[in-house]
């Protein structure tokens, strides 16, 4: 733990907690540009949060404290993310659990308190978004492990620092072919993990085919506020690592203010970028029926598989 | 003393003979065969003492001589004979009771069962080839009516087969005899059949005559053992006899043929070479396994699958012999006594389920633990310790065979074995579970209630059972006595 | 004084004399004696082990018991660790089996066996000859039968699953006697040094042959595909804290007898062994994990779980003995030492979900996750119980699991050093088929715990269940302490650990080390458990404070649960277990191939109008289809051709012995 | 006695023993059987005669009597009323292998026999154990019509001729095995006929015939 790391955690931690309201409503905003719409603005999920975070919240009969903890949980374990995750800085506020395995395990911890709280209601919606949600992560998980994977092979740690710092001294692994495969995989599994089209559509509830929205079907008021937060949260987190695990130029390595501020100036610009690049891409795509998703997990994760397979194979010494 | 202490084991039981020939069947007289057959024990022990610290004995003229081997299976006859004997006045009140058999049946059951013993302990004493011969015949001959003793078609049926069957197996043990006879007379004159003399000169023998000798004895005396391949009578002879009967035939009368085995393979060995009598018994081994396991695996009498798996533990006997060597040897015999006991007391638990279902088919009983808990645990255990799990001895003498068998060369042959084996335990255990486990049935057989079972035939299956534990925990003071025996077989002083 | 003879010899003493007990005593007074006994045999054991494991050598040597070989017994850290693993399941088992046996299972022989059970698992690590070894390992599958088969009277299952284990045991033995023979054969006696000492010049092919026939029997114990089929039966039948011991403590031994074998006895092997035995891993994990998610069956769940974690501890001993064998002694005790914490680690966790799955069986009378459900209202305890137990099991933070598996992955990645084409094709599958197990089993274990313990009862016996006795929840407590602690504290293990894996593999420092961080010695890596536990905490504290703050101060409101407006929901509308697992089934549809039975009944008037629909499912365990039914068929082929040997012919048998006579005297007459 | 005679007297008894050992095979009705086998019990003893005289031993002589007196005496009697309590089986009707089948298989056996002998003859050359062979292969047809013949009285005979040989192989071979030992096993004999001819009995009073092949209650 030092001063590089703690100061990267605090900017990051109110990076993601306050910046991540907005990158959705870029989100938004471009994706309504697009389709010729004028758009809410950009500030108007954080308007949303305030206003949800004001009411009282509810709770369904016959639920127990799983659903009243669950938003708890989705937003601490996505903020320890968001903190220890080599976003800002390469060096860790807490180094000892930056690293791959827990930060994929510690989303994946939020999604299944999510899921649930989304069985605690016992209504069909609830079991039936828990069910398709766990499906999803049941292999989104493994995705996510392998194709990041790919990447440590060769840095000889699953220290996200590490795997950053590594490629800094090295860019030119960003163009190698495991990296080129891990980051398909990786866009596929983020965006079925962030319920993004196509795998999910986070503007309707559609009952047939809602994923996520089915789980929270029952929040309301400050639950649902902290939950919609939360999946800001994550999706910040998700196109962050992202960005920094093949771009992450810019990224402070040193505890200067200079080096601070361009990372910090790096991160959001990449982060933001993404969003865009996302939201721009949902224009064209249509959701996918729901069986078909699997096929679309199965093919990254194979690509992910492949990556390992390449790491190992490309990375003898020459 | 020791003239009495030698003679005792054949002449009480004939005494007992005596007795209900005399007086038959009574009130009196239901204890006098086990009160004999405890006789025998305790002069089995003693004789065993007494070998064990001293030389070997002779008595009657040569005929009859006690060497730690003939002692052990005295202990062996003593034992076995003890459980069986101490079931049979239960067994055959209720056999009286339920109207298959009359006092006089049951006076003549005890009469018989006295010869038999006495035969049995005669082939162990007997000092040469010739007597054991002849007492092994008169076993045949002695039990072939308590085979067919209750005088249904399948009683007479099995009763014939046996008798047929041993006595050309045996004839052909006796044509051995008399080839080995003239072996010996060409070359040590004198040593006759005597087989403290034969082993002694039996370097001397001429191979091309002992070989065809070695070949008839094995085949003969294999017949008698339940050896494939004239083994045929054993699940007839064994599934119609009564219980207690059964219990004697099974656990020490294949045995004490067995016995004979095991001293012709001496001079077998001496004679021709380690070679040929363990090829011979090899096979003979595993054509008796392979033939068990393939019977066993669609066996529908249970009576049947305890006389199929007699003939696997023979099978399993002669694999050790043919390995031969102190440890393979000690086992064989530590074998003889675990797979005695823990088969009398299958056979006699076997009687009592007869008995209460009044079927012999596997299919036909259910839920035995349910109704009758000590008897169903007495067979189930049991059946368990035929398997050769601990605690009981049978798996530290398969582990014994086994283990000298890797070590002397017969790796292929044990493996194959032990595969089979493995079949047969998984038939025996697949059998069983469908007779033991499960709630008791409902169905009309099952309201009239069974009669508890009596206290002194519960406790023969209880006692053999914890008997047969106890030997696979520590051999205590027959260890000596084994090791003595073994070191006999094994040509090692 | 040697600690570790006083704690084996008590363990024994104590053991024997709580079985008499048993059996003396009247039903009323049985279980306290017995439960007390069984603890006492659980910490003798441990103490035993952890003697062993903190240095203290020990071997005995009693020739007088077991006839023509004698006993030896020797504890080394290696069964120290075993000894304390086994024990420490046995403490909490019997805590919980003292209430959970009042109900049926307190009959003389049930009672009597279940310490001679803890004693037989305490003695196979123990044991320092192939017959000591062969005996304990035999009393072990005797008293285990035993045990599986209490409740037969109740259920037609257990007799089947009794039949299944037996069979399937004495397979898995017949396959270490004849592993462990040959080997004998070689060596001056049975003795585990001289075993070790016959090693090192025995033939390559002597040396396959011992470790592959050994790999067979052992994997079987452990429930190692394709051996497995006799765990997901006989466990769920098995009265629940049994299951408990068999999960959690007899498996163990399974890798307990590769390790010995492999590592110590044969002092390690050809790089193939090694491959064998880390795709043999490898795949039972994903098998067996995804039976798991497409189970109904709550313990027939934990059972296949049980498949998985010992796969994943496989794909460890794999690890380590691949690069043990490419000489990479660090890696090598990175990969053992994975795989050890993940045998504690599953131990610890195991125990738990099997015996709150008993309390839930014990409470409902059912373990049909279909039929559950609503169980946090009436058993609040043990629904916390098996969600830490779901939470360890899931490899999540802050479980137990998640450490043991960053271990293992830990090793995997490491693993480029020891590349070898095999090993590049190997060690990318493992890592992916880790990575695929540890999201199948989140998915799995969110069903087992939101489907059973949450939402509303499925029927009224779950929704009358009541909490269970205070003795059970007190052995569930047991266990749950230990998950805890293991989860935010491993380093109390690691010591242990790493003398045991040094041990084995002969290397010269431990692998991991660290108090509150975890940290690799020789490679790069560390985590800290604690650290993210508190973190979590440490964020959740202030996120409640700071909504507090900034959010409405508004209490909360309950409310009716939304349900279309079409009046109130039923249980029926409910999402089952099956409806749960329907998607991921879908995905794995070719894999698992699920059997689907539909009957329309339809109306008598006409047949377009339908009455009724009945739709059946189930999934069987393909790998049987394939592998034991023709196995069976092929047997009870023989068996019903052979029964034409015995026709009843007494010609035919007399026929027999004729030929057969003059055969050998024609042999005879050839051959001079 | 001269050389020669007893050679001769020897090869006759042996003739006569093979003969009737064949012949028995031959015949169906079970009557000739008998009396060929009660034939064959006075070859034995005339046989056990040549040897007794030629060795001039009165305790072999003796057992000669004995042999003539159990063999050709008691034996036979007993079949016969074996026999006479059969009834109307008096023919062994079908065989299980046909009358010319078995001779042929005779003539095998006796090759066999004779084969099997060589060892024999080998060790000490004389005229006594080179008729061995005959003994030996009276043992085999013995056995081969225990397990072809389908009556029990057959198989009763065929069970006396293995024994008939093998009596002939001990005494051609060595001149005895002791005394106790002869007159145990010439007792067993005596007692397993006995023990066979009460099955006999028993059997038709149960079953109601003697085709053994049709004992098949007991089987798998």
């Amino acid at each position: 733990m030092n001063a590089l790391g703690v100061i990267g955690g605090v900017l990051q931690f109110v990076l993601v907690v306050a910046g991540s309201p907005f990158l959705v409503g870029v989100m938004r905003q471009v994706r309504a540009r697009l389709e010729g719409r004028a758009g809410a603005g950009i500030g108007q999920p954080w308007r949303d949060l305030r206003k949800l975070l004001r009411k009282e919240s509810i709770t369904p009969r016959g639920t127990s404290e799983v659903f009243r903890i669950a938003p708890l949980v989705l937003v601490a374990t996505t903020v320890v993310v968001a903190i220890v995750a080599p976003f800002v800085t390469t060096a860790s506020a807490v180094d000892s659990v930056a690293d791959l395995f827990a930060v994929v395990a510690l989303l994946a911890l939020g999604t299944v308190a999510l899921a649930l709280a989304g069985l605690d209601t016992g209504t069909a919606f609830g079991g039936m978004g828990a069910s398709r949600e766990m499906t999803i992560i049941a292999l989104v998980e493994p995705t996510l492990l392998v194709s990041i994977f790919a990447l440590s092979v060769r840095v000889g740690s699953t220290n996200l620092g590490a795997i950053v710092t590594s490629t800094l001294q090295d860019p030119a692994r960003v163009i190698s072919p495991v990296s080129l495969l891990a980051a398909v995989a990786l866009v596929v599994v983020i965006i079925a993990e962030t319920g993004r089209l196509p795998v999910d559509n986070p503007s309707t509830h559609l009952e047939l085919t809602m994923v996520h929205e089915a789980m929270i079907l029952e929040y309301a008021g400050r639950d649902l506020g902290l939950v919609e937060w939360a999946s800001a949260m994550r999706l910040t987190a998700f196109l962050g690592l992202l960005a920094n695990l093949f771009v992450p130029w810019g990224i402070a390595t040193a505890a200067t203010p200079v080096a601070l501020l361009a990372g910090v100036a790096a991160f959001v610009i990449k982060v933001v970028l993404l969003g865009v690049l996302l939201s721009a891409g949902e224009v064209f795509l249509a959701k996918l029926r729901l069986f078909r998703v699997p096929e679309l997990l199965a093919g990254s994760f194979l690509l992910s598989l492949l990556a390992v397979t390449a790491s190992f194979f490309l990375a003898q010494p020459h | 003393m020791t003239h009495l202490l030698l003679l005792a084991p054949v002449v009480v039981p004939a005494l007992g003979a005596v007795i209900y020939a005399l007086a038959g069947w009574r009130r009196a007289t239901a204890w006098v065969s086990a009160a004999s057959a405890a006789l025998v024990l305790a002069t089995a022990i003693a004789t065993s003492a007494a070998v064990v610290n001293d030389d070997p004995h002779t008595v009657l003229a040569g005929l009859l001589r006690v060497d730690a081997l003939s002692a052990f299976m005295l202990v062996v006859i003593g034992a076995i004979a003890f459980l069986a004997t101490a079931a049979t006045p239960d067994h055959l009140r209720t056999e009286i009771i339920a109207g298959r058999a009359s006092s006089r049946t049951a006076a003549r059951h005890c009469l018989l069962v006295q010869l038999f013993l006495a035969a049995m302990a005669l082939a162990v004493l007997a000092a040469n080839l010739g007597m054991l011969w002849v007492a092994v015949e008169a076993t045949t001959i002695v039990t072939a009516f308590l085979v067919g003793q209750r005088r249904t078609r399948p009683a007479v049926e099995a009763a014939w087969k046996y008798v047929v069957i041993c006595s050309a197996g045996i004839a052909l043990a006796l044509l051995g005899t008399f080839l080995l006879n003239y072996a010996s007379q060409h070359t040590a004159p004198g040593a006759g059949l005597n087989w403290a003399e034969l082993a002694a000169s039996a370097h001397t023998l001429d191979p091309g005559v002992t070989r065809i000798a070695v070949v008839l004895l094995i085949v003969g005396f294999g017949t008698k053992a339940g050896l494939a391949p004239l083994h045929a009578w054993l699940p007839d002879a064994h599934s119609q006899a009564p219980a207690p009967v059964s219990a004697l035939m099974s656990g020490v009368l294949l045995s004490v043929a067995f016995y004979a085995i095991l001293r012709v393979k001496v001079i077998a060995d001496a004679a021709l070479g380690t070679g040929f009598a363990r090829t011979l018994l090899v096979v003979i081994a595993l054509a008796s396994l392979a033939l068990s396991a393939s019977l066993l695996l669609a066996q529908r009498d249970y009576k049947r699958m305890l006389a199929y798996s007699s003939i696997e533990h023979m099978g399993l006997l002669a694999l050790g012999a043919a390995v031969g060597g102190r440890l393979a040897i000690a086992a064989v015999l530590l074998h003889i006594l675990g797979h005695g006991l823990a088969k009398s007391v299958l056979f006699l638990g076997s009687g009592h389920i007869l008995q209460i279902t009044g079927t012999s088919r596997i299919d036909q009983v259910r839920g035995l633990a349910a109704r009758q808990p000590v008897l169903a645990g007495c067979f189930g255990l049991g059946v368990l310790a035929l398997i050769g799990l601990p605690p009981f001895s049978l798996f530290a003498s398969e582990l014994g065979i086994a283990r000298a068998g890797f070590t002397a060369g017969l790796g292929w042959a044990m493996a194959a074995a032990l595969v089979l084996v493995l079949v047969i335990a998984a038939a025996l255990v697949t059998h069983t579970s469908r007779m033991v486990l499960g709630a008791a049935p409902d169905g009309p057989g099952a309201a009239t209630a069974s009669p508890r079972m009596n206290v002194i035939a519960g406790a023969a299956l209880v006692v053999g059972l914890l008997a047969c534990a106890a030997i696979g925990v520590t051999t205590g003071p027959l260890h000596p006595l084994l090791s003595l025996a073994a070191d006999l077989l094994a040509g090692t002083p | 004084m040697n600690l570790v003879h006083a704690g084996l010899g008590a363990a024994v003493a104590v053991g024997v004399l709580s079985a008499l007990l048993a059996l003396i005593t009247p039903r009323r007074l049985r279980l306290v004696p017995v439960g007390v006994g069984t603890v006492l045999v659980g910490a003798f054991g441990v103490l035993a082990g952890a003697v062993a494991v903190a240095g203290q050598a020990y071997s005995v040597e009693i020739p007088a018991l077991l006839p023509l070989f004698g006993v030896s017994f020797a504890v080394d850290a290696l069964s120290g660790l075993f000894l304390v693993v086994t024990g420490g399941v046995a403490i909490a088992v019997a805590v919980y089996g003292i209430g959970y046996a009042r109900h049926g299972l307190d009959g003389r022989g049930v009672q009597a066996v279940l310490p001679l059970f803890v004693l037989a698992m305490l003695l196979v690590p123990a044991a320092a000859s192939v017959g000591t070894f062969l005996v304990c390992w035999e009393l072990m599958a005797l008293t285990s039968l035993v045990l599986v088969l209490a409740e037969h009277q109740q259920r037609d299952t257990v007799a089947v699953a009794g039949r299944w284990y037996a069979v399937m045991t004495h397979l898995g033995m017949v396959a270490i006697l004849i592993g462990l023979l040959v080997l004998v054969a070689h060596s001056a006696d049975d003795s585990f040094p001289a075993l070790r000492a016959a090693a090192t010049n025995l033939s390559p092919v002597v040396a396959n042959v011992v470790f592959v026939l050994t790999l067979v029997g052992f994997t079987s114990k452990a429930g190692i595909l394709p051996l497995h089929a006799w765990l997901p039966r006989a466990h769920p039948e098995a009265p629940s804290h049994v299951s408990a011991l068999m999960s959690a403590a007899m498996v163990n031994l399974g890798i307990y007898g590769i390790a010995r074998v492999g590592f110590d006895l044969l002092g390690g092997g050809p790089r193939w062994w090694w491959l064998l035995v880390l795709v043999l891993g490898a795949l039972s994990a994903v098998y067996g994990i995804l039976q798991a998610a497409m189970s109904s069956d709550l313990k027939r769940l934990l059972g296949n779980s049980t498949t998985e974690n010992m796969g994943l501890v496989l794909v460890g001993v794999g690890a380590a003995g691949l690069f043990a064998s490419a000489g990479d002694d660090v890696l090598a005790g990175v990969a053992l030492s994975a795989a050890l914490l993940h045998v504690i680690n599953h131990a610890a966790f195991k125990t738990l979900l099997f015996l709150s799955a008993g309390s839930v069986l014990h409470a409902t009378g059912s373990r049909d996750l279909d039929a559950l459900g609503g169980l946090r209202a009436g058993m609040p305890v043990t629904t916390w119980g098996f969600g830490l137990g779901a939470l360890a099991a899931s490899a999540l933070p802050p479980g137990t699991a998640f450490v043991s598996e960053w271990l293992l992955l830990q090793a995997l990645i490491h693993g480029l050093p020891a590349s070898g084409a095999a090993t590049a094709i190997v060690m990318p599958v493992a890592v992916a088929a880790v990575a695929l197990t540890a999201g199948l089993a989140v998915a799995t274990f969110v069903k087992a715990f939101g489907v059973g313990f949450l939402a509303r009862p499925r029927s009224s016996a779950a929704a009358n269940a009541t909490e269970s006795p205070v003795s059970m929840l007190a052995g569930m407590g047991l266990a749950a302490v230990a998950c805890v602690t293991l989860a935010l504290v491993p380093s109390v293990v690691l010591p242990a650990v790493g003398s045991a894996s040094t041990m084995t593999l002969g290397t010269a420092q431990p692998a991991v080390s660290g108090q509150v961080t975890l940290q690799l010695n020789g490679v790069a890596g560390a985590l800290s458990p604690l650290l993210l536990t508190v973190a979590l905490l440490v964020v959740s504290v202030v996120l409640v404070g700071a909504v507090r703050l900034i959010a409405a101060r508004r209490a909360r409101r309950t409310a009716r649960l939304w349900d279309c407006g079409a009046g109130p929901l039923s249980p029926r509308m409910e999402y089952t277990a099956t409806s749960f697992a329907e998607p991921l089934q879908r995905v794995f549809d070719d894999v698992v191939q699920p059997e689907q039975d539909i009957d329309v009944t339809h109306h008598q008037e006409s047949s377009y109008l339908v009455q009724a629909v009945e739709y059946r499912q189930r999934v069987p365990d393909r790998l049987e289809r394939r592998l034991y039914e023709p196995v069976l068929r092929l047997i009870t082929a023989w068996g019903s051709v052979a029964r034409r040997l015995a026709t009843g012919s007494v010609h035919r048998y007399l026929g027999y012995g004729f030929y057969t006579v003059c055969g050998l005297l024609i042999l005879l007459v050839v051959i001079r | 006695m001269s050389h020669d005679l007893y050679v001769q007297l020897l090869d006759l008894a042996c003739g006569v023993l093979l003969l009737t050992a064949v012949l028995v095979l031959w015949r169906r009705e079970l009557a000739v059987i008998i009396r060929v086998f009660a034939l064959q019990g006075l070859a034995l003893a005339a046989l056990v005669a040549v040897l007794a005289a030629h060795e001039g031993s009165i305790e072999l002589g003796a057992v000669a009597v004995g042999i003539l007196v159990l063999r050709a005496g008691v034996l036979p009697a007993l079949l016969r009323r074996a026999l006479a309590a059969a009834g109307e089986e008096r023919r062994e009707t079908r065989p299980l292998v046909n009358v010319a089948s078995s001779l042929l298989a005779a003539a095998v056996l006796t090759l066999l026999g004779y084969a099997v002998s060589q060892p024999l003859v080998a060790l000490a050359p004389s005229p006594a154990t080179q008729a061995v062979a005959v003994g030996m292969t009276v043992v085999l047809i013995g056995f081969f019509v225990l397990v072809t013949r389908r009556r029990a009285l057959s198989q009763l005979v065929g069970f006396l001729l293995m024994d008939n040989g093998i009596t002939a192989v001990g005494f051609l071979t060595t001149s005895g095995v002791g005394l106790v030992v002869e007159l145990g096993v010439s007792l067993d004999v005596l007692l397993a006929v006995l023990v066979l001819q009460i099955l006999t009995t028993r059997m038709r009073a149960t079953f109601g015939d003697t085709d053994l092949d049709e004992l098949r209650e007991l089987h798998d």
